[in-house]
């Protein structure tokens, strides 16, 4: 599964990472497997949200088949 | 009337302002974001906006839709890109029958638009790049 | 840079916002208030603002000064003689460091502005003519 | 001394009226002398604070030598 990436993980690590997901997952279990690949940026992953077809997730169970769309949401600063 | 969008050209504040006005509102109040020099001891170059662009505009309208189910009229624009100093970067206006609802209503949307729409920030300070919302 | 005045002729929005974009303020609040066609049942046609001018704009200058001391800047323009429905008959803006006291400091200047500053409307409404602000 | 009248006083009375003042007097003064002469806008005056050189003035004592301007204020609205 391509999970989409955005502002300083899009810079470092890439627009999308390839990760494998299980059947049934929560938000942390993305975040976790991303730590693991990029320890280096456990301090944002750790201050992200994860989005599940353009929708903030909390600690819900997810289905994966379900999911078109996974992205991870570092604090957001518009405005 | 309503508009609500993410955009990469300079936005249109005139324009945006005028959309807002009807015969049937008497108060209007619009919120500009631009790009500040100094934050504190602070210098900034300019600000680099990227988005997700499809979630960020449908956030955006579940903040205008919560405004405009109570009358009023609404405007969200947000510019993504590179941006210099003083350039625009959001414009935010509610257009009401009276004035209190109209400023509350605007300050709400700014507000909540910082805490919730998926649009970041990468500030080219002099000293240093800064991403905004990040602790450090 | 600070605009503050009694105008007759039509007010100028989009040229007055620009006035409030400075690369030092991160933050631009502006109410601009317009003849309504509707208030509840009453139909307005249009309304004639009268002034004591001198009077006036020494009151909106008091309330600008209290802003512009906070270190901000400060645009009011009221509009006087015969309005249409639709017209911007007074336009408010605050330029700040921060959107919080832009918002803040906007709203007091048009609520005090409503109490102190001697302009008054006379409301031609289909039914009959209504002096502003008077208890019958 | 001439006393400017704004607003429906100005439209019914005219923009100015003239009243004799005494060396010192209180706004109040002022508006009952109008009221005297002009009975039917008794309501409006009851409404109304008296400026003088272009500042509002409450129950203080009036010097006549002080006064350049004065003028009666109806309830205000703009906006």
């Amino acid at each position: 599964m391509k999970v989409k990436l955005f502002s300083v993980l899009a810079e470092k690590i890439g627009p999308t990472i390839d990760l494998n997901l299980p059947d049934q997952f929560v938000a942390q279990d993305v975040l976790d497997q991303i730590k693991e690949l990029h320890p280096d940026y456990a301090n944002v992953l750790d201050q992200s949200l994860v989005a599940v077809n353009e929708e903030y997730t909390n600690d819900e169970s997810i289905k994966l088949e379900s999911v078109d769309e996974i992205a991870i949401i570092p604090p957001v600063s518009g405005g | 009337m309503s508009i609500v969008k993410i955009v990469e050209e300079p936005i249109d504040v005139a324009g945006l302002t005028e959309s807002l006005m009807h015969d049937e509102y008497g108060g209007i109040d619009t919120f500009i974001g631009t790009i500040r020099q100094f934050t504190d001891e602070v210098e900034t170059e300019k600000i680099e906006y990227t988005t997700y662009k499809k979630m960020a505009e449908k956030e955006m309208h579940k903040l205008a839709d919560i405004v405009l189910a109570k009358g009023m009229d609404v405007v969200m624009v947000h510019r993504v890109g590179e941006l210099a100093l003083g350039e625009v970067a959001v414009f935010i206006g509610v257009a009401a029958p009276h004035r209190a609802e109209a400023f509350e209503n605007c300050q709400m949307l700014i507000d909540t638009l910082k805490k919730t729409v998926p649009i970041w920030k990468k500030e080219y300070d002099k000293d240093k790049i800064r991403w905004g919302g990040l602790g450090e």
